[in-house]
């Protein structure tokens, strides 16, 4: 035996360039490193002296998967630094747009980069020829995602008709009333991907770490509320950096985040354990189907957690369309003055807690800003998940070693590509 | 003279089959076409000078001359370059391939005005293929016309196209064949120049009427040429070529100033084109 | 070709959002078609088994930002046949090409703190600086609808078709009330078209992210913004939001803001 | 003749509703501060009283794309969408102004012809037009100057408001007189006091619409000032969009491109608006464009406008709608170009080359 390390380069099926790298010694565990081989982008940097009202539409680019969690995070983010209000009907187009995002997000993790592995496929390419059915209601629902965020935002990937104060067009009733039918019609699809990932084998595997989301008590907390985790703390979300502190791999690209030395975990997983209480009726169902005891600190039950979320998403969507349905969607042109000030925001991204910070000068010129993405929060936690994982796991073949931890590190649904811009570090 | 055959949307072409394919030169083959239809085989008449829209279905439609002459019937032929989507899908077409063919469109050769009258064709390059029609047409019926003579120029031995044709019209009496290249290779013996170089060579009557085809840049000189011998700029014939879509005087790519040339062409004469600002 | 006699493709990742590749996956009504259309041996983000190469395509999201992607850009290029930029990163440098204008050292200082040495961070260029590239598929992200085209077209050895004209063309074909005319500063005029006029239909205004126009009046363009009320460094930044490889444009550099 | 009528300006609603079961009815509505053409669902979004409207009526004849005909690439079959267009509803459009009528008429001598365009002319048969005449000037037209503001065909009926708050109703065809009788109780005899105030309201017109621009010896101008440097100053400020040409209601020039399916196995045909503005419009294959400067492109639009037409079908084709300058981002205006123009008399010009 003898030193010998796992490069996984390229971890495939996610979101950006990310490399795992594990050596080990006679069999045991040295170290771990995970590297974001992304190209640093900088925006945090490029972002200043930029205007306020265009820095919603360049912070987006930071990531196309959350590209509207990004958009209206960044938006709320300004309007808190200007005391902006919107009204209800922007509240509710917003909402509408993260839900969107939210199914087609989780739809396309869970169904077409996490099953492959469960089905023994190395792609969801491969996986279409034996699973033809699975495969064409998972894009049919995506697609579903994908026109809500259309609907509300102008396109699917980095939105346009999102501004400050409001927007730049409004849906009509009758479209409403179109994707209220379709995502009424696709409740069966989904029971269908819920029945499959009822029939799959998760492995086994179990970590208690420090668990983080967004807390409400009206609702399950996807977007506005506290900071809150599952031991308890709860705080204002502008208290962030005391809970969420990053430190900087010289190995990487990207920072990672870290709290009293050790981990945190957000996305799906993390918010299903805290806000288990508040789950709506399709979620509940769904929690049973899949037979999942929450709270669960099986990582790879993330994504169980994600199609959780996803029913729940359905419920929130249409009572949002509802509410959007009763109001008049007569367009009025947001007008917006610039002023002073400081505004962070948070909100849930489909794979985690994601925080805009910033502060601007008088003339509406951004001085500052502070952007943690959720991959960057778990990052600290993946490397800790591959330790734990890895004496369950060392026996097999190099193969199915490297499987395993492709597998560990794809259920965090990781967008790397997000996860290179991250907060100054303190 | 109505030479379309009748049918209900102008637009929708007729298959037709590919029966021959003969490579000209490097770029160039004469493809020869015969409708899938027989009655359309007899129906389809043309005059020389005319052109048809070619269909490469799901490429695309292009305009192409008629090389052919209506003196021979039953089918059709089009020389024609590879440079692009439409040519390139022509080129890669086998025996026995279906194309979409709709026409004939444009004026044409008046032929009744040039009937009783002396001819000079002056062809440049590809310019041939368009009066090669004309050409055959007055070889098949010669007694009608008045002195032929036929200036052809390309600009190297390799890009000269239809040689067979060439030799039989070299070896008509009745029909004076020059022909030169810009620039000779070790086994060119022929003359060498522009092709206004064959003026030199020949006493023109003024009383002739010139037809011109060729690039753009020929024009000019070739006109200068004719001008000089005397000939009315009514009587100097050019087929002028234009971006077009739909061969039938709608789409307007092909409108030069009043004109259009799908439909008042796409033969003009010289004294028509100077009136037309920008035509050439 | 492929093992199948379709061509294969590969599917690469430069720096970028990922959001070119993603609207790959967005394509959901013809996602199973482009499958039987052509074989895709390479595409890190939705396969774990990626070839080596060549390919018959490469589709390259992404612009080259920082060294180790010169060489990487270089390789695909070497081992394939077409070689397509999709996106305004790959085409123009994109947006985060922003940062070429300002000190590279201070904004990773910024990001990164003193701890940076290990950031390796050049000006950010398209992937035409570099290699010799066949297709373009501006925007940000590229369109769906473009990237079908250009995969039929490539299968059947036809030219795909792009408009030769700015955004402005379909806009008004779409009947929008023109936003220039509002005051808002719209790039339309001078943005090569494709996009169906996203923006403006949307109520909101052309950034320019696919790119200049073939032949784009700049000169109009600054002149109209500035009469509707924009300032030189407004109408700069407009130009280069998205294609910082503009600036480098003898026709930007002679342009009077 | 047929008689004329008189309805209430008020029963337009009731004409839509009336009209509703037999036709697909389309008129002016409001689109944010401007107006467009498009189907009326409800009766109450109507807009009689609009300014202009963003695209012209021709998008009802010869829409911005079109399919034309499906190739079946396996078969080799070719099926055309002519019958699709027999099967449409037919069309009633509301409210169409005297400048669009004589647009109108111009596109039918394009789409007419020795060659008719089935596409363009089924649609025609297939709508109804009832046209209103506007009494006051709108912000950017200048019929008078191109004699539109006037028609004497093109319509089914005819609406001038007179008194306020009534219309009289002139019947151009059989079709107008169908309408009419669809919905009889709203229209009643024209009576001599009826007649005085359509006089009244034409007069009154006369003395509203400016006569901007002088047309007398418009061919000499054009002609004379083909290589003038005028075309050159203005070209500076045009962005080669070709707003102006989608605007237009006499601007009909069309791309044709072939759209594969995706399985490859059958191809549409669909041809898209162009405009003579693009670069590759006379693009042809080699890379030769026959007009290759912007200016050349601007130029040309104008000469084909003014002279093309004129030469072809007797009559200058522009009908001063105004909405190719309302359209254009450098607002460079027709009828100052043509204004400009018509003084190049007092400065040397070029001859014709
Ligand atoms: C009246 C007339 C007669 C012609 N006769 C011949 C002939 O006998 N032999 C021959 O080889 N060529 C001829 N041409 C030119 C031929 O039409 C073009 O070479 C051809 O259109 C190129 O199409 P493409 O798709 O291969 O090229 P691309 O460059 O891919 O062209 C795309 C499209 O542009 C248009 N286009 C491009 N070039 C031209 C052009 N020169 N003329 C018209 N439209 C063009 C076509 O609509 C075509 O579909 C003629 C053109 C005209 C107008
Ligand atoms: S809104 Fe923008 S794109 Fe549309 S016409 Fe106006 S300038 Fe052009
Ligand atoms: S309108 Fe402009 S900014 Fe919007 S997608 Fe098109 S090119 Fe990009
Ligand atoms: S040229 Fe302008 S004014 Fe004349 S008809 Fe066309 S859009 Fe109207």
């Amino acid at each position: 035996m003898g030193t010998e390390s796992i490069d996984i380069k390229h971890i495939a099926r996610v979101e950006g360039h990310g490399s795992l790298y594990v050596t080990t010694k006679d069999g045991e565990l040295v170290d771990v490193k995970m590297a974001v081989d992304e190209g640093a982008r900088l925006f945090e940097a490029f972002l200043q002296g930029r205007e306020y009202t265009e820095v919603p539409e360049i912070a987006c680019r930071i990531c196309a998967i959350c590209s509207a969690s990004h958009r209206v995070v960044s938006t709320k983010a300004v309007e808190k630094a200007m005391g902006i209000e919107v009204d209800q009907q922007v509240t509710d187009l917003r909402r509408l747009l993260i839900w969107g995002e939210y199914i087609e997000s989780h739809i396309l993790h869970a169904l077409y980069l996490a099953l492959p592995d469960y089905v023994g496929h190395e792609s969801v390419i491969s996986a279409a020829a034996d699973f033809p059915d699975v495969v064409k209601i998972a894009l049919k629902l995506k697609k579903l995602g994908n026109d809500l965020q259309i609907l509300t935002g102008g396109r699917e990937v980095h939105q346009v008709t999102p501004m400050i104060g409001g927007f730049s067009a409004y849906p009509s009733h009758q479209d409403l009333e179109v994707l209220r039918e379709r995502l009424q019609d696709a409740r069966s699809d989904l029971q269908v991907c819920l029945d499959v990932w009822a029939g799959l084998e998760e492995p086994q595997f179990e970590r208690e770490t420090d668990y983080f989301a967004l807390r409400r008590d009206d609702e399950y907390a996807l977007v506005g509320g506290d900071l809150a985790s599952l031991s308890g703390v709860r705080a204002p979300v502008e208290d962030y950096k005391k809970y969420i502190g990053e430190r900087i791999p010289e190995y990487s690209f990207a920072k990672a985040g870290i709290r009293d030395g050790h981990g945190i975990f957000v996305g799906a997983l993390a918010r299903l354990n805290i806000n288990r209480d508040l789950l709506s009726p399709f979620a509940k169902s769904a929690l049973k189907t899949l037979g999942i005891d929450l709270p669960s600190y099986n990582t790879f039950h993330n994504n169980a957690a994600q199609l959780i979320e996803t029913a729940q998403v359905f419920d929130m969507a249409d009572a949002t369309i509802s509410s959007l349905l009763s109001s008049d969607l007569e367009w009025h042109e947001p007008e917006t003055t610039p002023k002073a000030g400081k505004g962070t925001a948070m909100t849930e991204a489909p794979r985690g807690s994601l925080v805009h910070s910033y502060e601007f000068n008088k003339n509406g010129l951004l001085k500052t800003a502070d952007i943690i993405a959720p991959t960057t929060m778990n990052y600290t936690n993946m490397e800790e998940d591959v330790r734990a994982l890895f004496p369950q796991i060392a026996g097999g073949s190099k193969e199915s070693i490297e499987l395993m931890l492709n597998r560990l590190i794809r259920a965090y649904d990781p967008c790397i590509s997000c996860s290179c811009h991250v907060a100054k570090v303190r | 003279m109505q030479l379309q055959v009748k049918k209900e949307n102008v637009y929708v072409p007729d298959l037709a089959r590919l029966v021959s394919k003969r490579k000209m030169s490097g770029t160039e083959t004469l493809f020869e076409f015969e409708f899938v239809e027989d009655r359309l085989r007899d129906l389809f008449d043309y005059r020389p000078g005319q052109f048809v829209q070619l269909s490469m279905f799901g490429i695309g439609e292009a305009p192409f001359s008629i090389s052919s002459t209506p003196t021979r019937k039953g089918f059709i032929e089009l020389g024609i370059r590879r440079t692009g989507s439409v040519t390139n899908a022509i080129h890669n077409l086998k025996l026995g391939d279906i194309v979409g063919i709709r026409g004939p469109y444009g004026n044409g050769f008046p032929l009744e005005a040039l009937k009783g009258r002396n001819l000079l064709f002056v062809a440049g390059g590809i310019g041939l293929v368009p009066l090669r029609s004309l050409i055959n047409y007055v070889v098949d019926r010669r007694s009608q016309f008045g002195d032929v003579t036929i200036f052809y120029g390309t600009r190297n031995p390799s890009e000269i196209i239809f040689k067979d044709e060439l030799a039989s019209w070299d070896a008509l009496d009745d029909v004076d064949f020059l022909m030169t290249v810009d620039k000779g290779d070790k086994d060119w013996k022929g003359n060498v120049g522009v092709v206004t170089t064959l003026f030199n060579k020949r006493e023109i009557d003024p009383n002739t009427v010139a037809l011109v085809c060729g690039p753009p840049v020929m024009y000019k000189f070739v006109v200068d040429e004719l001008l000089k011998i005397g000939i009315g700029r009514d009587e100097i014939l050019v087929s002028l070529e234009r971006r077009m879509k739909c061969g039938v005087g709608k789409c307007a790519h092909c409108q030069i100033g009043h004109k259009l040339t799908c439909m008042d062409g796409p033969v003009f004469s010289i004294f028509e084109v100077e009136q037309l600002q920008e035509a050439i | 070709m492929g093992d199948n006699g379709k061509p294969s493709v590969g599917i690469f990742g430069l720096t970028g959002c990922a959001g070119c590749q993603l609207n790959i996956l967005n394509i959901e009504d013809h996602l199973l078609d482009i499958l039987n259309l052509v074989d895709i041996t390479t595409w890190v983000m939705a396969k774990q088994e990626n070839s080596e190469g060549p390919w018959d395509v490469a589709f390259v999201e992404g612009s080259v930002a920082k060294k180790s992607e010169i060489e990487r850009v270089k390789k695909i290029r070497e081992k394939s046949g077409v070689l397509v930029a999709i996106g305004a990163c790959a085409t123009h440098g994109g947006l985060p090409g922003l940062r070429n204008f300002r000190d590279i050292s201070e904004m990773t200082q910024i990001v990164y703190g003193e701890n940076n040495d290990h950031i390796d961070a050049i000006p950010i260029k398209p992937v035409s600086a570099y290699v010799d590239v066949d297709y373009e598929l501006p925007g940000c992200p590229m369109e769906k609808t473009e990237f079908l085209e250009i995969v039929k077209s490539l299968v059947m050895g036809k030219r795909p078709y792009s408009a030769q004209y700015s955004v402005c063309g379909e806009c008004k074909a779409l009947e929008n009330i023109c936003l220039l005319k509002e005051g808002k500063f719209c790039m339309g005029p001078v943005t090569q078209a494709g996009c169906n006029a996203l923006c403006p239909s949307n109520g909101a205004v052309c950034e320019g992210c696919r790119g200049p126009a073939p032949e784009a009046n700049w000169a109009a363009e600054v002149k109209i913004l500035k009469k509707i009320g924009a300032t030189p460094e407004d109408v700069r930044r407009k130009f280069l939001k998205y294609c910082p490889s503009v600036a480098e444009m003898p026709e930007f550099k002679e342009l009077e803001f | 003749m047929c008689p004329s009528y008189v309805m209430n300006q008020g029963d337009i609603t009731k004409l839509i509703e009336s009209a509703r079961d037999s036709f697909d009815i389309f008129g002016p509505v409001k689109k944010r501060t401007k107006h467009v053409f498009d189907k009326i669902d409800d009766p109450a979004q109507i807009e009689m009283d609009y300014d202009s409207t963003i695209l012209s009526p021709r998008k009802f004849f010869q829409p911005p794309s079109e399919v034309m005909m499906t190739f079946d690439l396996e078969e080799k079959s070719v099926d055309d969408t002519l019958e699709n267009l027999r099967a449409e509803r037919p069309r009633l459009l509301l409210a169409v102004h005297s400048c669009d009528l004589n647009g109108i008429l111009l596109l039918d001598k394009v789409f007419g012809g020795e060659y008719v365009d089935h596409y363009y002319n089924i649609r025609r048969d297939k709508t109804t037009i009832v046209g209103l005449n506007c009494l006051e000037p709108c912000e950017y037209g200048f019929c008078r100057s191109m004699n539109t503001h006037h028609v004497v065909e093109g319509y089914d009926l005819f609406l001038t408001p007179i008194d306020g708050d009534r219309y009289f109703v002139q019947v151009g065809t059989a079709k107008g007189e169908h309408l009419i009788h669809m919905a009889e109780n709203l229209f009643t005899l024209a009576e001599t006091g009826d007649v005085q105030s359509f006089k009244n309201a034409l007069k009154h017109k006369q003395e509203a619409l400016p006569h901007e621009v002088d047309l007398e010896g418009i061919n000499e101008y054009l002609d004379l000032s083909f290589s003038h440097p005028v075309w050159d100053e203005i070209a500076e400020d045009c962005v080669n969009c070709g707003a102006c040409a989608m605007v237009c209601p006499t601007c009909y020039c069309y791309d044709v491109v072939d759209e594969l399916d995706i399985s490859l196995t059958s191809a549409d045909r669909t041809r898209k608006w162009d405009a003579c503005l693009f670069q590759d419009f006379a693009l042809v294959a080699g890379g030769h464009n026959f007009r290759e400067t912007p200016a050349a492109r601007l130029k040309y639009r104008f000469y084909h406008k003014m002279r093309g037409f004129a030469n072809e079908y007797g009559i200058i084709g522009c009908t001063g709608c105004g909405r190719c300058t309302a359209a254009c981002p450098s607002d460079i205006s027709i009828k100052e170009v043509l204004k400009r123009l018509s003084t190049i008399w007092e400065v040397p010009v070029s001859g014709v080359k």
